[in-house]
């Protein structure tokens, strides 16, 4: 059919096994720059946005991070993929993206683990992800 | 524990300056540095006096923190911020004993402070 | 393939949240991540629940109808009932959890959410499991025009109605009831229900003993009055459809139920061509338009439960017909923003998990919120019209 | 892709507003003519059987009825939907029929209770529903 | 339309129901409702485990192999653990659950199902809910050989790993382990680890203290082994790819780890081409024919978790391939039954929510089973061959 | 309350001979009979004397059954087995007193046994 306004359903996850290509205009679309490691939902799509937390939700303090390519400006960051936490997962805008993901074994790159480590009250479930910068990739 | 004005645990074995992360340039400037790079506490163990104070600065952009686990330098754990690259977080040691700590996120990342 | 922008399209959030990251970076400005508030409710808020066909958890989600973004998400137990005030400053639920899942000790009890952080603010457990574990009907739980009051359904092992002090966050009471379901309150100390006689009950709960009366019976054995009517509370009146499209509306602002003249949805032919209504919540009312709306399709017998793809709008005052929208979807419960100008029309679709939203007046679908869980079915709205 | 044998997955649900139009030939299909009124899962898809429940879960012993034609012999059957209980629902063969199915205030006929009552321990969750004979239709 | 049956076709489980149904109301028999048990495990017994991409409550199908029959289901809480004896005695899980769904107080248990009734018959609790919570990976809980022990990993405040008596239902003691991930018992008081280092630990936890050392380290920091290994506990051997299809056979039959030669799974042209293993579980292996199994594709850098089309089948001895199996589907999961003949291999579909069943020896799909939760990523099986 | 071998339960006022449907042809001669049929016990309200027996006997398809709450015959509930047409369910009354029931899947279908 064709497209209302403002449709908000996000393409879903990338091509399987194919290039990563990162964009720069779609937070909600798992190919946006900064999920380039992400495993799990984007927080946008459930009442968060790119680095804040949905309401109901707790932030985790710990995370694993990833150097992401921003085609924009031609520049890698390093992304700390923070979950929230203490709510059952979103199930909008579910991606997995692995660069430069490492095995278990290299935990501060992993992103099997439930990074919720320092959330309020313990919580340890996890809801959704957000893509906050914490630096330049060194 | 409840965290007094001046940030001071009255029950515990350390004060903590700030519990939020503070720029490496703001950092006391009479501390004990203990660096942070590649991974690891570039000084995993050092050797302080009671009433000195340590500071630990990150440096590079992968983050880091400090956190001790419940007991060690009070009855509650003492979970530092995660600090981004030049950024640091103090705590000052006001005790005799010995208190380690590891990364909350990077278990294999320890350290420790022995106050005597 | 690049996303396709024109001109004239407005930002989705997410590309929004991606010009202003862009924007925040470029000028070197750190991101601060924290927890994020709900927005106060207004008359686009829209409430989806996620029943989950039967599944032990379910979902809730918060919408905002004019932009599309989902707001927020409440998390549920086994088959909860949202409750949602019509000022907008109640969201509750009646909910159940067990200790292992699905099994062992089990816990019914309310939860009341903080409207801007969406954290539980009471949690009140209701004694000897009472609740009525059935699929979602709206009116199952409500809550009291004063909003202090919050009522559930017990089916078993007699028929009865709880009472719930959120203004003190206890348990109250439970009150024997007749043979009768759903819950209707018309003051904060009275409720009406529809019993299994074809009446209304009247349940007057202000005094030391409940005070029930009984209007006439005013359909017969062979009207099948759907499980989810619309409600509101504000005009204290029902619009009450049967299987076959029938429409009673049940005029409770007086002393007594008073049942009006039924109106047909359909002519006899169009009956027999074998338009009725059906789907899980197909039926809505506007209260300041004085519009029914009535989600139908041409169906064989006994395919009450299934989708449809029409609304037929009706005036509720002269039961005329005033015009029929075309969803484009197969529908399975619809709703209606309560205010009176750009009014959205909601059509939700359990088997595609999307809640369309159309422009009431024009008919025409304007945007959709999707993946809405595993098996959404209720659409709530809150009344603040005056 | 070629059906392979044994082919385990049944025809989903029935056609929206379709016409009743029962076989005799596959228990896990919607349209097997026991299911005519059942709302939720076939327990043959789970570990049950056609009258029996999954390992695991616990029998009810109440049931809504419906009355459903058998096409093999052209009579009229009292159905007896009895759930199974006490786990989180099989998500498997999924079906909604509603022939002869009442509102809620006619519970016998109707399909939306969780008519767990009877099982031992209380349990009330649901996981899927049997489609035993009790007679006749009258 | 009608169900279409050939001759040939093997009558379905449905098709089964159906006419056992029949021929009892034809004789007059009454149904007996009751509820089944489950038959005794056989080397066509496979589990599918769906972690329902990190929601908080999950299932795991209990499947026959050879009809693709469902026999039984189980309900996990958040990110469970799958623990199954080789012997098919015992089905066990270590799992999370939270008072009120998602939050509030959380327990760690283990809990044990009978394995005729599928009802639990032990409950577990964990003190401090110690165990990791992460993506299932088979080896983060284990038994040793005599099933008596369930062992589970920590990964916070400090890496441990905790030994569960399960003869007597209670936990028994955490082990503080190096900085080292998994388990691989092949003693009933010894299991060995992968540490951070890039080298093996051996832990043998019999005496008062637990003894613990390393191997040499066997492989570089740009070696990426995978997170799930295939291990046989029987063989004590492991099977552990890295990123590129070079598979280091882990012997721990001996006094210390000893890793032999590793087997590069594709020639350098084939790597420049690509080709690498990818999925959740990509790997397996039979013992008694010694194969191994690697599931891959050609694949971008960086791609490892996403699905596969193709199994490679190696000879674990000779490390030559044996053949190429074209899956025909994206398949993130593999395993194969352990029987010498008659051999099963599993292809699970994460987004399909399905597995597939392939005859080991013509690589051709013979069956699969659909509708299995809603990610489900891991497939388990027994070695019940002496 | 244990079931003892003859079906008696020691501290409640009723003893029940089968906990399982009859036919209704095996129901107790002496029995009471209270019919099932139309989604209605037909005589809703019966008076017996202690230590007489009433039987249900189901007359139509529709499953029905007895339940008695927990406090009314003895401290739990009182379920009995769902009845197919024609199967019956017995209970001996041993102490005087009221006794309602209801049927479990229809709470709207009430009895009471009044024993004097
Ligand atoms: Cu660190
Ligand atoms: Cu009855």
């Amino acid at each position: 059919r064709a497209a209302a306004e403002g449709a908000t359903h996000a393409p879903g996850p990338r091509e399987a096994r194919g290039k990563w290509e990162p964009q720069d205009h779609d937070v909600q679309s798992c190919n946006y720059w900064r999920h380039c490691s992400i495993d799990g939902n984007i927080c946008d799509c459930s009442g968060g946005s790119l680095t804040t937390c949905p309401p109901g939700t707790k932030l985790a303090t710990a995370s694993w991070v990833a150097s992401c390519y921003n085609p924009t400006d031609g520049q890698s960051y390093l992304i700390a993929y923070r979950d929230c936490c203490g709510a059952n997962v979103s199930g909008r805008c579910p991606c997995l993206n692995t660069e430069g993901e490492l095995p278990v074994y290299r935990p501060e790159f992993g992103n099997d683990i439930i990074w919720c480590f320092g959330a309020e009250d313990d919580a340890m479930t996890y809801h959704c992800t957000i893509s906050p910068i914490v630096g330049k990739a060194s | 524990a409840t965290l007094g004005a001046t940030g001071a645990f009255a029950e515990d074995k350390v004060t903590v300056p700030s519990h939020d992360a503070v720029a490496a340039a703001e950092a006391p400037k009479d501390a004990v540095v203990v660096n942070i790079a590649k991974m690891k506490y570039e000084t995993p163990e050092i050797k302080i006096k009671p009433g000195q104070t340590v500071v630990w600065i990150n440096q590079e952009a992968m983050p880091h923190n400090v956190e001790f686990q419940a007991g060690v330098t009070g009855e509650a754990a003492l979970k530092g911020p995660m600090l981004k690259k030049e950024q640091a977080y103090s705590v000052t040691f006001n005790e005799a004993g010995e208190f380690p700590y590891h990364c909350t996120p990077h278990p294999f990342m320890r350290g420790k402070v022995i106050v005597e | 393939t690049a996303y396709a922008e024109t001109a004239a399209a407005p930002q989705t959030e997410g590309q929004k949240q991606a010009a202003e990251g862009a924007a925040k970076l470029a000028k070197g400005e750190d991101d601060e991540p924290h927890i994020g508030t709900m927005p106060k409710a207004d008359a686009h808020r829209v409430y989806v629940n996620d029943p989950a066909h039967f599944a032990a958890i379910t979902q809730q989600f918060i919408i905002d109808g004019a932009s599309g973004n989902v707001l927020g998400m409440t998390d549920g137990g086994f088959l909860p009932n949202p409750v949602i005030s019509n000022d907008g400053t109640v969201i509750a639920q009646v909910s159940t959890v067990f200790e292992r899942i699905a099994r062992g000790k089990r816990t019914d009890y309310v939860e009341v959410f903080d409207t801007e952080t969406l954290l539980p603010s009471a949690d009140i457990e209701l004694p000897n499991t009472p609740r009525f574990l059935i699929g979602t009907y709206p009116q199952m739980s409500t809550l009291t025009p004063d909003n202090k009051t919050l009522l559930f359904y017990q089916f078993s092992p007699s028929p009865a109605v709880g009472l719930v002090d959120l203004a003190n966050k206890k348990f109250d009471r439970m009150i024997d009831v007749p043979d009768c379901y759903e819950m209707f309150p018309t003051a904060n100390d009275t409720f009406y229900m529809h019993c299994r006689d074809g009446s209304m009950a009247k349940v007057e709960f202000g005094g030391a003993e409940p005070k029930i009366s009984h209007s006439e019976v005013f359909h017969g054995e062979d009207d099948h009055l759907i499980n989810t009517p619309a409600y509101s509370m504000k005009a204290k009146k029902i619009l009450w459809p049967t299987y076959t499209g029938k429409i009673y509306p049940v005029d409770l602002s007086g002393d007594q139920a008073k049942v009006d003249k039924a109106i047909e949805a359909f002519t006899e032919a169009e009956r027999k061509e074998g338009w009725a209504p059906g789907g899980w919540q197909p039926i809505a009312f506007h209260r300041v338009k004085d519009r029914i709306y009535l989600l139908a399709d041409k169906r064989e017998e006994w395919t009450h439960k299934d989708p449809s793809r029409f609304v037929f709008v009706i005036d509720a005052k002269t039961g005329e017909r005033v015009k029929k929208i075309e969803m484009g979807h197969e529908i399975d419960a619809i709703n209606v923003s309560q205010n009176a100008e750009g009014t959205l029309l909601y059509g939700l679709s359990t088997g595609d998990r999307t809640l369309y939203i159309y422009d009431e007046e024009t008919g025409k679908e304007v945007r959709h919120v999707d993946q809405l869980g595993r098996g959404p079915q209720v659409i709530t709205v809150s009344d603040m019209e005056s």
